[in-house]
């Protein structure tokens, strides 16, 4: 069996093992093992030859996507090790959180190696699901809540990209060989023989189904709460994988639709709705109480940093919207990583409830701190590095750009700075503190902080030499 | 297409019998009927999957026909019934937008839908051409009416709706591989189990399923 | 003969400043006191005063630092070099080259700075009052000062009083009247400097209104006096200035003989005299202003200076 | 050479790496001496290169680093100028990082990474490197300055130094952007026309002027400064500042090359103008010391700036001598400010250490309790105040020669410019005199104010050995300014042009041939002449040693007993020695106001005068700019209030636009 299959099955035998699971230690130790023996996996994919195999592809695009995947999915893991037992879950809904999160892995996995539209879709559809149920693991009212909004407007949005889909296939059919017609590399080979009026169509509906999956505003609506309810490890891999893949779907629809030249070019739609996501974004982050929110919401913001750098296109372009994805889900999971101890520190998420960290779990507080200047720009971590090359991309092909990314970088940075200190300085509030955070959290939290300082200013070759190639492959 | 005007013909008309029925749900005032007319949509869905499976010669479209059949016409409107006379719902349906509005965009839609598709696909064949433009009709009709409904299971029978023009726009189009229509039919069962959970979740919480209600609960509030 | 010549009529010029210090205010209170019909003290007067203060022992606050000894001498030593550097009777001294306004005004702030630390160094409210005054009217003196230099330094290429006063000497400018605009800043300024009439007033003690005096209450004996000198030479200075950049007539080059030498100082006297008098006249004929009011006058020198310089970028060639 | 220096970079990082052992003996006892001693050695090594670099010929070629960003690599270049401000910050590190040896150990992990980014800042040789060090730089002084972040007032300062350093990141990287290349060399090889270089310049002026305190950017500085620890305060203002002025002028001297408009120098030298004014008067009003020393910061940055705008006037203009003038003047007021400035912040971080408070209103009459300090801070005033013959009047005469030399520029409206300019200049010179006699007046003469200040001691041997470095420097550049222009000549030409000729004869500094000279050696010697031959005949005259009394005060009463430091009404107060001009200028230009508050007759109260003043051009742009962001806030919130059929509509509403948009195309 190729072991693209591997990677995907791993995980779903894994769900099928934890569902009989009862003792929650053995179980979250099992979950472990599982999601550490799949990052095995995705490691030796680096040996694993590119190209077509059935269903699946692997191309320098999706590699380092997978790479980080599973790299979050065994963090996660091990923060959830000593962070699920404080979420107050019966064995029921702890087990359901078990299998829902192998259950998602490897639809991640599978939706990132797909090659064949149609099951990229049902993967991202089966993750989805899988994400219903973790964030409304809770039952409260709050969590129906979110749950809700984010089954309904993704399910909206899943059909629409279906609809996508298959108005691409009926592009591509009179010019296709029987058989392949969900392919990718066989749609972007014959794209340039479609009827570009199809295609436009298709990408409208791919572009609106899958960017509401990626967060892009307007479609934004049930991320915000989707990531604040539910245990934390399902706000690390929400913002982590899943918006990934989504814009890795977009990213494909665009590399097959942006191959015909008539076409409506698909980077300038990406460009708007990137822009108005880090407009809109970036404002919203200034009313936020609710520290989970707030970094749900800064979500936003990257995901439509990312997407303005695709709409950029060129090499540089999409290396900036690349690095801006990876660097992204580092940062930002390791900062929910941090919210998440300081949480159960104070039994609250409200940003008022949760200051005066550094004075008061100082190795956590200093962590968190950096943690937020890393997800604000702020050198030298990965961020800074891409949104300095998507900036300066964007001033020089586009310099008008330069006014709705500079507005609102301006205004996100200075609401973080507000938020970092309000969380991080000062005395803390009187009230329950338990003990300081273990290692369980500050692991993760540092090694996803030194991966992002690596990825930001000390890349290895090879690494490099695949995202310079991953950015000529998102065309 | 190497056959006359009949084929033509009739998947017009059952393409243009769901859409009729797509108003029709916009249209209905009761729960009850509103699932009765969601299963006439699938039997009909059922029967263009059928006939465009003998129009192009493709079996695996009697499977879709079939899967349809069984699930659109007879499981998901059964397993809605129950969930009604479970729940006890109120009989009428508390829309946001009058009905006569809600019609009046309908049209406005379809026209829309009919815009977009008809001139762009000169290069496809007739047949597929007609479809879109009514599994568009369709397709938007059914966010319609997700968004002039309040009540949690009208929503999902507009997801429903909405996905019958889907699968209708995967039949009209020769050479779709057989995973697609196996794959929706799979997840609209899943969609349906996992909108169940919540709905009877939401209904033990909230004793109630009107979204409306839900918004007050959002975590952060206004 | 030339290095000679230079090197003799610096030498003497200094001490003729010297000299000349105590003589210029004695000349300038009896012509006042015989304006207003008085016999008034004779000319000679501030040596005697001198020189009794000399001969008492000095006083000194008990808080009062090193800084109190220390800064009459600092200030009369810049106040000095100050006046080595502006040219006299003669011309081309060996200190010519060095004659830089800017740096006679730094010299003139750097006196100006030990004189109020001196004011502040005992602590008391006067000398603080004096010394915050002093730097303040500094303030709107300096730039006046400066902006009339412009002036020069457009019409000689140079902020070289040596040779603003060659340029202005053979009247190949003729008569301008930016220059008399720049003139009439300078006498502000020099007013403001010398904590004269409308400024201050130099013969009044423990009035609200005064600057200068206010920061030598706690200085006694030959610091005093030192004080006093200090202030007489750099009143002799700024005549000397003024006398310079605007009268550079009759000046003997410093290569030439004595004989020269003596035309020259008979002509320096002769002018240092005229601008003794004229300062005389108007502080009798003018009243001292309130001190909010000197940023204003001051104000107007700078702008009389501005207007100076805008006037020589139309007119000039230079333009 | 390069290599050398990255090495230092690498040190500095490892130092930061030590210090970040949490563990026992180490980080009670030896992280602290090791991590400050090696950043005073590292910096001492910088500083000895960058001179030796600068004495005997700089290192040709560019340093690739093995590392680097995912798109290519990161390089590092000495060129004059870098080499020059190179030079600035390892003298002013070295003192810093001394003067903190005395002190109690913090900030150990930022501290060197705050002299790395400066490094990696001045010797990148590409827009990314220096845009990374630069935010570096000010990451890691926003953790020293919120290292008392107890205090909200703290706090508040480092929220708004890190959003006016975000602001300068934001603004520089997309004039980077619009100068096309990446790497400098190219850049030079093509530099920017038409609307791209005004948009460069425009974006250059507001992102280094953000962190060089520019007014009207310069609402940040007066709070950091005093909010950090006083080594780093020196460090921030003395060299951090110097930083911003080097991309300033790398960027829009350098890199946009020598064929841009002349017109560019005009906003420069405004910008100059205004902030040394307002910089300069409110030193005269601030009331705590480093606040006051903080806004005399902005006006020497106002001043440098001014010099550099002057030069690309000249320059443009073909007056290679007065270009090189006012770069000269421009590069030496750099160092010059950049040392006196660290010295001035050292004593009073040794003040605050001795005497317990940093408000003027409580010290008083320290030359006596510390004469060591005493002596070094009246080097620094004096430079401060631009008095003959320290450094700070060398590189002011430089600046006001090369404003006299304004008219020359030939079209009136720059004259004029120029003559205002020079009016503003040396107003500014008299104002920050006016507020250094203040400072050292209220805090060293006088009597004590407070019983701490009483009882304050001398400076320990670290403090006065980070004070002496400085001091020295001073001294040394204003008797020999030729020298150090003779070193900023590669800088000088950097500036403006490979042909250009620092303004020196000898030993001394001219204003070019035919025009005056500044000699301080001479000048120094008359002094010391006059001194000598004065307190020798005025000794002669009057041999009596002064006699002790107590103060006349004008006639004052004695204060009763119980007030150990004497009346303190009879004293000068910061307010009082502010009010001349807080009411001459104050009124105008800083909205300054006073409020006496007489109780009515028969009234034991005493009267009360209340005096403040708003730093209006400070507020112009922040508030207005909150305000907006926070209507805009206000609009996004009625975006996320919306109910899920709402956002359900939004989206379909998104679709069916976007299908409406493309049948509108398809129809065309």
């Amino acid at each position: 069996m190729p072991l693209p299959w591997l990677l995907v099955l791993l995980p779903w035998a894994g769900a099928a093992v934890l569902a009989f699971l009862p003792r929650e230690r053995v179980a979250a130790l099992t979950n472990c093992g599982i999601s550490a023996l799949s990052f095995l996996l995705a490691l030796a994919l680096l040996a694993a030859p590119q190209g077509v195999t059935g269903w699946t592809r692997l191309d320098a695009l999706n590699l380092p996507l997978l790479l980080l995947a599973f790299l979050i999915g065994l963090t996660t893991a091990i923060y959830s090790l000593g962070a699920i037992a404080a979420e107050g879950l019966d064995p029921r809904r702890l087990r359901a959180f078990h299998v829902a999160f192998q259950l998602f892995m490897g639809a991640q996995a599978l939706a990132l190696l797909a090659d064949n539209l149609g099951v990229m879709w049902v993967a991202i559809e089966v993750a989805t699901l899988a994400s219903v149920l973790m964030v409304g693991l809770h039952g409260t009212p709050a969590a129906i809540e979110a749950a809700w909004k984010f089954f309904i407007l993704c399910g909206v949005g899943i059909a629409l990209a279906l609809l996508g889909t298959i108005i691409l296939h009926l592009a591509a059919q009179p010019v296709i060989g029987a058989g392949e017609g969900l392919s990718w590399a066989a749609l972007r080979a014959v794209a340039a023989r479609c009827d570009p009026g199809v295609l436009n169509l298709a990408f409208v509906f791919l572009l609106v189904g899958y960017g509401t999956k990626a967060g892009l505003v307007p479609l934004h609506s049930w991320l915000p709460d989707a990531e604040a309810e539910g245990p934390v490890a399902i706000s690390a891999v929400l913002s982590g994988l899943l918006l990934n893949a989504a814009m890795l779907a977009v990213l494909r629809a665009k590399a097959i639709v942006g191959a015909h030249p008539e076409t409506v070019p698909p980077g300038a739609l990406l460009l708007a709705f990137g822009l108005a996501s880090v407009l809109v974004a970036a404002f919203a982050l200034w009313r936020r109480r609710d520290a989970r929110r707030f970094f749900a919401w800064s979500s936003i913001l990257h995901m439509g940093l990312a997407a303005t750098g695709f709409g950029l296109g060129g090499a540089a372009g999409n290396l900036a919207g690349l690095l801006h994805m990876l660097g992204h889900s580092l940062a930002k999971s390791a900062v929910f990583f941090g919210i998440g101890a300081a949480v159960r520190l104070r039994g609250s998420q409200r940003i008022a409830d949760l200051g005066g960290l550094c004075i008061a779990a100082p190795a956590l507080g200093w962590a968190l701190a950096i943690g937020i200047a890393a997800v604000a720009g702020l050198p030298p971590f990965a961020l800074f590095a891409s949104e300095y090359l998507l900036v300066t991309e964007a001033a020089a092909r586009h310099p008008w750009a330069i006014l709705p990314l500079g507005l609102g970088l301006l205004a996100a940075v200075a609401a973080k700075v507000r938020v970092l200190q309000a969380l991080c300085l000062g005395d803390p509030p009187t009230g329950p503190a338990a003990g300081p955070a273990d290692w369980t959290s500050l692991g993760p939290i540092w090694a996803h902080l030194v991966l992002a300082l690596l990825l930001g200013v000390a890349l290895p070759g090879p690494l490099r030499a695949l995202l310079g190639e991953a950015a000529g492959v998102a065309g | 297409m190497g056959f006359g005007q009949l084929p033509y013909d009739v998947a017009h008309l059952l393409g243009g019998g769901m859409l009729l029925l797509s108003f029709m749900l916009l249209y209905q005032r009761r729960v009850a009927a509103v699932v009765s007319v969601l299963a006439a949509q699938g039997a009909v869905l059922a029967l263009a999957a059928a006939w465009q499976g003998w129009v192009q010669g493709a079996p695996q479209l009697y499977l879709t026909a079939l899967v349809a059949a069984v699930a659109k016409a007879g499981f998901i409107p059964l397993a809605l019934h129950w969930m009604i006379r479970r729940l006890a719902l109120a009989r009428g349906v508390d829309a946001a937008l009058g009905i006569g509005p809600s019609l009046i965009a309908g049209v406005a839609l379809v026209a829309l839908a009919v815009a977009v598709a008809l001139p762009i696909t000169t290069g496809a064949q007739a047949l597929a051409r007609e479809d879109l433009a009514i599994a568009l009709s369709v397709v938007l009709l059914g966010m319609l009416m997700m968004i002039t409904r309040r009540n949690a299971i009208l929503q999902v029978v507009g997801l429903m709706s909405l996905e019958n023009g889907l699968v209708l726009a995967a039949i009209g189009v020769a050479g779709m591989p057989l995973v697609v229509e196996l794959s929706t039919a799979a997840l609209v069962m899943l969609v349906l189990v996992v909108a169940g959970v919540f709905v009877f979740q939401m209904r033990e919480r909230l004793d109630s399923l009107d979204i409306a209600l839900l918004h007050p609960h959002r975590g952060e509030g206004e | 003969m030339l290095v000679l010549g230079a090197v003799l009529t610096q030498a003497l010029h200094v001490t003729l400043m010297l000299a000349a210090a105590p003589l210029v205010v004695g000349v300038i209170r009896w012509l006042k006191a015989r304006m207003q019909g008085r016999r008034g003290a004779s000319p000679l007067q501030p040596f005697r005063d001198l020189a009794k203060l000399c001969a008492k022992r000095p006083l000194l606050a008990e808080n009062a630092s090193l800084v109190s000894e220390a800064a009459p001498y600092l200030a009369l030593a810049a106040t000095l070099v100050a006046a080595a550097l502006v040219p006299g009777f003669a011309h081309g001294m060996a200190f010519a080259p060095a004659a830089d306004l800017v740096l006679v005004a730094g010299l003139l702030a750097l006196a100006r700075m030990a004189l109020a630390l001196a004011g502040m160094d005992a602590g008391t409210a006067f000398g603080g009052l004096g010394a915050a005054r002093e730097m303040s009217f500094a303030v709107f003196a300096e730039p006046a000062l400066l902006v009339s230099a412009l002036s020069f330094a457009i019409l000689a290429g140079s902020t070289n009083l040596d040779q603003i006063g060659a340029v202005f000497r053979d009247g190949a400018l003729g008569l301008r009247v930016s220059l008399g605009l720049a003139a009439v800043a300078m006498v502000a300024v020099a007013l403001a400097e010398n904590a004269r009439i409308p400024v201050d007033n130099p013969a009044t003690h423990l009035e609200l209104t005064m600057v200068h005096e206010a920061m030598l209450l706690e200085a006694s004996g030959r610091h005093l006096a030192l004080w006093e000198l200090q202030a007489a030479l750099k009143l002799t200075l700024w005549l000397a200035l003024v006398a310079a950049i605007f009268l550079p007539f009759g000046t003997a080059p410093a290569g030439s003989g004595p004989f020269a030498w003596l035309t020259g100082l008979l002509a320096w006297g002769a002018k240092m005299g005229g601008l003794c008098l004229a300062l005389a006249v108007f502080e009798g004929a003018i009243a001292k202003m309130r001190v909010f009011r000197v940023p204003e006058f001051l104000g107007a020198a700078l702008l009389l200076a501005l207007l100076a310089a805008a006037l020589l970028f139309v007119s000039t060639g230079f333009a | 050479m390069l290599t050398a220096i990255a090495l230092g970079l690498a040190l500095l990082g490892l130092l930061a790496l030590a210090a970040l052992v949490p563990t026992g003996r180490w980080a009670g006892h030896w992280a602290g001496p090791v991590v400050l001693g090696g950043s005073a050695l590292v910096s001492a090594g910088i500083a000895l290169l960058a001179g030796g670099a600068l004495a005997f010929g700089l290192p040709e070629g560019v340093l690739a680093l093995p590392f680097g960003p995912a798109w290519g690599g990161m390089r590092l270049a000495l060129d004059g100028l870098s080499a020059w401000f190179l030079l600035l910050l390892g003298l002013t590190g070295m003192a810093a990082s001394l003067f903190a040896l005395g002190g109690p150990a913090r900030g150990l992990v930022a501290w060197p990474l705050f002299l790395g980014g400066m490094v990696l800042a001045v010797l990148a040789a590409d827009g990314f490197t220096l845009i990374l060090g630069f935010e570096l730089m000010s990451l890691a002084s926003w953790v020293l300055v919120a290292l008392d972040h107890r205090e909200a007032g703290n706090r508040e300062a480092a929220r708004l130094y890190l959003v006016f350093a975000a602001l300068a990141g934001i603004c520089l990287v997309p004039a980077f952007g619009l100068l096309g290349a990446l790497d400098f060399a190219a850049i030079r090889a093509a530099p920017p026309e038409g609307w791209r270089a005004i948009a460069v310049l425009a974006l250059g002026l507001v992102g280094a002027g953000a962190k060089a305190g520019l007014v009207p950017l310069h609402l940040w500085l007066p709070l950091a400064h005093p909010a950090a620890p006083s080594p780093v305060s020196a460090l921030m203002s003395g060299a951090m500042t110097k930083v911003a002025l080097y991309v300033l002028a790398r960027l829009l001297l350098d890199l946009c090359g020598p064929l841009q408009p002349g017109w560019w120098g005009v906003p420069l030298l405004a910008a100059g103008a205004a902030s040394a004014l307002l910089g300069a008067l409110r030193a005269n009003l601030e009331e705590d010391a480093k606040a006051a020393l903080a806004c005399s910061t902005i006006e020497n940055v106002g001043l440098v700036t001014m010099a550099l705008g002057l030069a690309l006037l000249f320059r443009a203009a073909d007056l290679g001598p007065m270009a090189a003038l006012a770069a000269g003047a421009a590069l030496l007021h750099a160092m010059a400010h950049g040392l006196f400035k660290t010295l001035l912040f050292l004593v009073a971080g040794a003040v605050q250490h001795a005497a317990g408070s940093r408000r003027l209103d409580r010290l008083g009459g320290l030359i006596h309790a510390m004469p060591r300090t005493a002596v070094a801070a009246l080097v620094g005033i004096g430079a401060a105040a631009a008095l003959p013959p320290l450094s700070g009047f060398a590189s002011e005469w430089l600046l006001l020669q090369a404003l006299l030399g304004g008219w020359r520029l030939g079209e009136i409206g720059l004259q004029v410019a120029a003559a205002a300019a020079l009016a503003l200049a040396a107003m500014a010179a008299a104002l920050a005199a006016a507020a250094m006699l203040r400072l050292f007046g209220l805090a060293f003469l006088g009597r004590p104010r407070s019983p701490r200040g009483a009882g304050a001691r001398e400076a320990n041997r670290f403090e006065l050995a980070g004070m002496a470095v400085p001091a020295v420097l001073t001294l040394l550049i204003g008797l020999f300014p030729g020298l150090a222009l003779a070193l900023a000549a590669p800088g000088i030409r950097v500036l403006v042009g490979p042909a250009a000729m620092p303004p020196v004869v000898g030993l001394a500094i001219g204003a070019g041939e035919g025009h005056s000279a500044y000699a301080p050696l001479v000048v120094i010697l008359l002094l010391g002449l006059a001194l000598a031959l004065l307190w020798l005949a005025v000794r002669r005259r009057s041999p009596a040693t002064a006699e002790r009394g107590p103060a006349w005060n004008g006639g004052f009463i004695d204060p009763p007993p119980e007030f150990v430091f004497g009346d303190p009404l009879s004293q000068p107060s910061a307010a009082g020695m502010a009010q001349p001009l807080r009411r001459m200028l104050g009124g105008t230009l800083l909205a300054a106001r006073e409020a006496v508050t007489m109780p009515p007759p028969a009234d034991p109260r005493p009267a009360r005068l209340a005096s403040g003043f708003e730093d209006r051009a400070a507020l112009a742009l922040p508030v207005p700019a909150a305000r907006l962001g926070d209507a805009i806030a206000g609009q996004v919130e009625r975006l996320r209030g919306l109910t899920l059929r709402g956002s359900l509509s939004l989206g379909f509403a998104t679709l069916v636009g976007l299908l409406a948009l493309l049948a509108w195309l398809e129809r065309r």
